[in-house]
């Protein structure tokens, strides 16, 4: 039993962390150094790191690699706020690997560990059989979907893929701006549907990778209110040794590590096949995106007056905070859920 | 007990609500329920438009004594006003410094000839006035100032940078605390409130952008500004008291009438929980219904509050409390406002952009005008009497 | 407008904490000195003070006294957690009053108000209709319902009334050590049905008196935590000198306030019979349970270990605190009531 | 990352269970999930020879080297046996004191002497200690310590006042922190651990009624009590960091373990539920999802300290961090446990006894053992960094 980052991933970590650290910050893309989706970054991450091949088969060109392994890398991007757009990606991987049969798996998986960058509609959109096959009908949001190449749809009749260039597009105002959202539009446009009942253990990756990407945010707030606490000053003495201070920091803590070993915990259970393992995401999902919504706030307080302003990073955290805890179900639909499992219907 | 306004009292709530029906028109109304906490620089120009209007129909410092220009109006009538003026949707006041802070110090501390001078101007809705307090260094320590000022050739030089000053571009004059003794022995000490014009070569101000995207403050850089000799109010190096007074007695009873404020923002999250099906959900239900309750007791403490001091109008200690009260309420007011938005919460509606807004501007709620951490400070050591 | 306690008002505060002062306390009771139910204290409370005629009409014997007035001897209650029994009293006495016609009115209240004391049974027991009147079956439990010469019983088929002797009674083991709770059995017994249709009237008038013993009792505790942090000792200093335990009672006295606030103005507007009388009643109720159970919790926790002995007051209004919070409603239950006039149904 | 124990693990794992299932039989089965927290003066002659019983199996002292009688458990090992230790309902450890903490202080800092003469005791389980740390004005802060020991006619003679000591009547030793050297400048200083025994005239022992109505705790009188010159450990007035040391791994070490007790209480909870109707509220499964999550994660964070500190047995930065979380999951576990039990939640109904036990004994759980304002500020100086 050794539940800690072993070398390669500990190594993973240090490559992903480095990496970020040389790219735009979020602040840069902000102020306007840089832009959100640079298909030049996006080439680097899937060239270079190869990130989006993390999860696809080897038979379908890529890694083979585990839930871990990308959780690794999403927790390195909560912590800068990157975009790139990775989330979409590997929202669209987790769909095409546990929806797609072999055939599409190669197809589509084949595409993304190759570089194409892909998005998900999680909603708003249905389909129809028609003689010619299946076509899709309605609107929706997908995350990272600016840059798309690819479109993986979840409508009520299944799951779709199809070229993102078939759709109509249009960037969707977010009260996160460190994460592009576009309007995705089609009206009947062909589409494959895929074919394995995956949905649940696709949703099951996904809800992972944000809560991984959570507690990364998280503990960088954490990290900034300690740090300020340190060197501001107030009364004679760094207002990091008063009580008050002290405590919201010590429950942040708290917060933090245990929702990291909720996020590894969900990573480790869907690699093993762990029975528990749809739980598990359910629990890291909401246990990370409560704590980084705290840390958040909580950082914001810390700083006071200085953690209002635009200029300081406090608010693309929480902005990130609140956006990601609606996407794939609030916390408090995955205790819903929990507690049915625990409790029957009520 | 009896919780019945008095027929004076109500005659004047009818009053304030009939002036406020018969000029909320025109370009008024189309600024209706502008201008408040979180967009205090929306539609300035016809903001000041408006505190024209307020003065003409004699709506300004209603609390200071007739001689000055005001009406002389009891605790209780600011009250009915500010809860009229809410309901009303009236647009947020540009001259809320000058009628709640600078001008109650310089009635209790000015010399005849600033009563003069600058009363008047004020009560006329004509001159604005910024609020220099609080500074990079001196947050929660306020005192902790390092604006500095001289007595040089017959005025004051001031060197030194505010922050978290609204509407500085529009004032004519800023109230500003300044170190004039750095020899003190104590940090208290030392300290002049100075009255500095605004439009001059050593005053630059930068806007601040806060994280909703909009300026409601700046900072205020001086420069070797000046201002006359004369321009201090109280005695020169003994500010300190001078300002903390009014800043204590203006702060509790300026949020006394402010709930029926609140009333119309959680009504309309009420609407946006209907409106989304969030309504149905008994966990949002039972926030609802909480933050209901908490909405009415706010005003139940006020009004004890308002029975306890109407005629000391002492508000010191019930000001830390009134403040950490609202501060904690509107902040999970902005929660829920969100949590009612549903799954797409995150994207901006405009038929919700007020509800993000609230969202965002809640976290300085618990920030500015002391931390709530301050306030908890104060209300153990104040009204509990516990040791320092 | 004056929402404060007037001169009479005050006068009545001070002598029912005076005449409280004087009784054996909870203390003395819990370690066997004075009895919980002394029919000697209670021919006090009912012939010095007049408690129990608070509320009844003066065509009833009573003095024809409001709420407020009765609200206010119940913070004082609550402050000393005394029994007496004037609870039971009370709650039949609003029952009575709300539900009995005059003619019920004068035989019953005028019974209370001449120093009968009574109890309630709020659930457990149906009555059936015969040849020869009401009959009641079932069993319940009745606060402060040992010593009661007069039982109210509160069934699906209305409210009914019937001399205590006639019903089984048993005492009933209960977490709150300074309040008597007895078991009612009654297996056909004939009671007398009231006619007036004013339950709910009766049960807000029974929540804002709860509501204001609860403010007393809170308030009691902080002032309990206040005083002793200011003289135990810990790293050379006050304990009460440290942020964190300024803070937790600085939460605990905006508590009490507020709940004060709510219970004073419940009590107001039932007097008044004013539109939001009901849910005022409601609010006071939620709030002061929670004030008091979160104020009683706090108390223990700033008294460190002395907190948790049995030998300091301390449990005994946690205690209170956590039986009251179930009496005449949870607190839960009372938003879910608002949450339905604000929103309706579900 | 690997989460499978290794497959020597689980052989142990089986030896423990099948070992424990085949002795928890008879009088021991009577006893089944007796004498734990808030339960400790229950059945404690069955637990004593309970003790016996573990300590015929060679389950005393897992962690201890083979040399000093032990076993040279891993900490993996003795995880595993309290998990299975609390899986089985295998009554409260009588034993604990010298297990955890009297016999690594010893087999630390104790002469070789001393090694011959307490640890076989603890081993057999049939030597019990207590623990003499606490006094009235040391609680938080343990230094300021009163409790005064002087050697004198080649004993020690102790004076002074120990509470919140657990199995006072029953142990044979006291390991008590008495200050021996008045003058010393730091209160830190001058405090030394000694040995003692308690069956003496100069000892004696008054039971604390806790708000449960039980008594786990006692105060413990020194009036002249001696012990022999010898029975010191670690330094003299160099008892401190002896004491402290031994302390914060033991506290760490032994809470990794508990979170299957817990799984026990949260059952039972989850049934009450059911029972009740209570589990078809909305808002009691939000909390029991909830509590049902943070319980898991309990053991995830408990996995991630094993893994990280297996080899070092460092535990000291860990232990204000477990122990912080799991006495706020534990009162919010006790508060749930009324909520489920609905309206007649107060009144005592024996198939529901120990949820009203746990409702009260889980207020001790954020007090004793450093109270959470202590842990707080441990983590934020220790785990943070922050300054003091």
């Amino acid at each position: 039993m050794d539940f800690a980052l072993s070398w390669e991933q500990t190594q993973l970590k240090e490559a992903a962390a480095g990496f970020l650290a040389a790219l735009p910050s979020a602040r840069d893309l902000l102020e306007g150094r840089g832009t959100l989706e640079d298909p030049a970054v996006w080439k680097r991450v899937a060239e270079e790191q190869g990130w989006p091949a993390i999860l696809v088969p080897e038979e379908a060109g890529g890694f083979g690699f585990g839930q871990v392994e990308l959780s690794v890398v999403f927790e390195e991007f909560g912590r800068t706020l990157t975009s790139c757009p990775l989330l979409g990606t590997a929202f669209a991987t987790a769909l095409l690997l546990e929806c797609g049969d072999a055939q599409a798996q190669e197809r589509w998986l084949g595409a993304i560990a190759a570089g194409e960058p892909a998005a998900v509609v999680w909603s708003g959109i249905s389909a129809e059989e028609g003689p010619f096959g299946w076509t899709l009908e309605g609107q929706g949001v997908a995350v990272d979907g600016g840059m798309a190449s690819l479109l993986v749809i979840v409508a009520p009749q299944g799951v779709f893929v199809l070229p993102a260039d078939l759709a109509d597009r249009t960037r969707v105002p977010h009260l996160d701006p460190t994460r592009p959202s576009v309007g995705v539009s089609v009206s009947a446009v062909p589409a494959e549907r895929l074919t394995v009942d995956g949905l649940e253990r696709a949703r099951m990756r996904c809800e992972s990778l944000l809560a991984s990407e959570a507690v990364g945010a998280a503990e960088a707030t954490l990290q900034l209110a300690v740090d300020y606490s340190r060197v501001r000053t107030q009364f004679g003495k760094p207002i990091g040794s008063f009580q008050a201070i002290q405590h919201i920091c010590a429950d942040m803590l708290l917060a933090v590590e245990s929702a990291r070993s909720a996020a590894w915990y969900a990573a480790c259970a869907i690699d093993a096949g762990a029975d528990d393992a749809r739980e598990a995401a359910r629990t890291a999902k909401a246990m990370a995106c409560d704590a980084l919504f705290h840390c958040a706030g909580q950082s914001i307080q810390v700083h006071g007056g200085i953690g209002f302003t635009w200029e300081h990073d406090c608010h693309l955290y929480f902005k990130r905070a609140r956006s990601v805890m609606d996407l794939l179900g609030h916390p408090r639909e995955h205790r819903a859920a929990v507690a049915q499992t625990l409790l029957g219907d009520a | 007990m009896n919780l019945s306004f008095s027929a004076e009292d109500e005659a004047f709530r009818q009053e304030v609500r009939a002036w406020l029906d018969e000029h909320m028109v025109g370009d008024f109304a189309r600024i209706r329920g502008r201008g408040g906490l979180g967009d205090m620089d929306a539609f300035v120009d016809e903001r000041i438009a408006w505190e024209r209007e307020l003065a003409g129909g004699g709506w300004t410092c209603l609390g200071w004594p007739t001689e000055y220009g005001g009406r002389g109006a009891s605790l209780f009538e600011e009250v009915i006003f500010y809860e009229e003026y809410a309901r009303a949707g009236a647009p947020g006041r540009v001259g809320h410094v000058g009628e709640h802070l600078l001008g109650p110090t310089v009635i209790a501390h000015g010399s005849d000839a600033q009563k003069a001078r600058f009363l008047p101007g004020i009560v006329a809705g004509t001159d604005l006035w910024c609020q220099g307090y609080s500074e990079p260094n001196a947050g929660s320590d306020l005192a902790n100032l390092s604006t500095r000022a001289e007595l040089r050739d017959g005025r004051w030089h001031l060197t030194g940078q505010k922050v978290w000053t609204s509407l500085a571009e529009q004032a004519q004059w800023c109230f500003a605390l300044c170190k004039t003794d750095p020899t003190a022995a104590k940090k208290h000490h030392g300290i002049t409130c100075l009255l500095v014009p605004m439009d001059q070569p050593g005053v630059s101000i930068v806007p601040i952008k806060q994280i909703t995207g909009s300026s409601e403050f700046a900072e205020v850089f001086f420069e070797d500004a000046v201002t006359d000799k004369d321009n201090v109010v109280g005695p020169i190096h003994g500010g300190w008291r001078v300002a903390m007074g009014t800043l204590a007695v203006e702060r509790g009873a300026s949020t006394l009438g402010q709930q029926l404020a609140f009333v119309g923002e959680f009504d309309r999250i009420v609407a946006a929980a209907k409106e989304t099906g969030a309504a149905s959900n008994p966990l949002i239900r039972d926030r609802i219904a909480d933050l209901h309750m908490r909405l009415k007791v706010m005003r139940l403490n006020a009004m004890r509050t308002l029975s306890a001091h109407a005629a000391d109008r002492e508000l010191s200690r019930e000001a830390s409390i009134v403040k950490l009260y609202w501060s904690v309420w509107h902040r999970d007011l902005g929660e829920l406002a969100m949590d009612v938005l549903g799954e797409s919460s995150a994207i901006c509606d405009p038929r919700y952009e007020e509800l993000h807004r609230l969202f965002l501007w809640t976290r300085s709620d618990t920030i500015y005008a002391g931390t709530n951490q301050i306030q908890r400070n104060l209300i153990a050591q104040r009204a509990l009497g516990m040791p320092r």
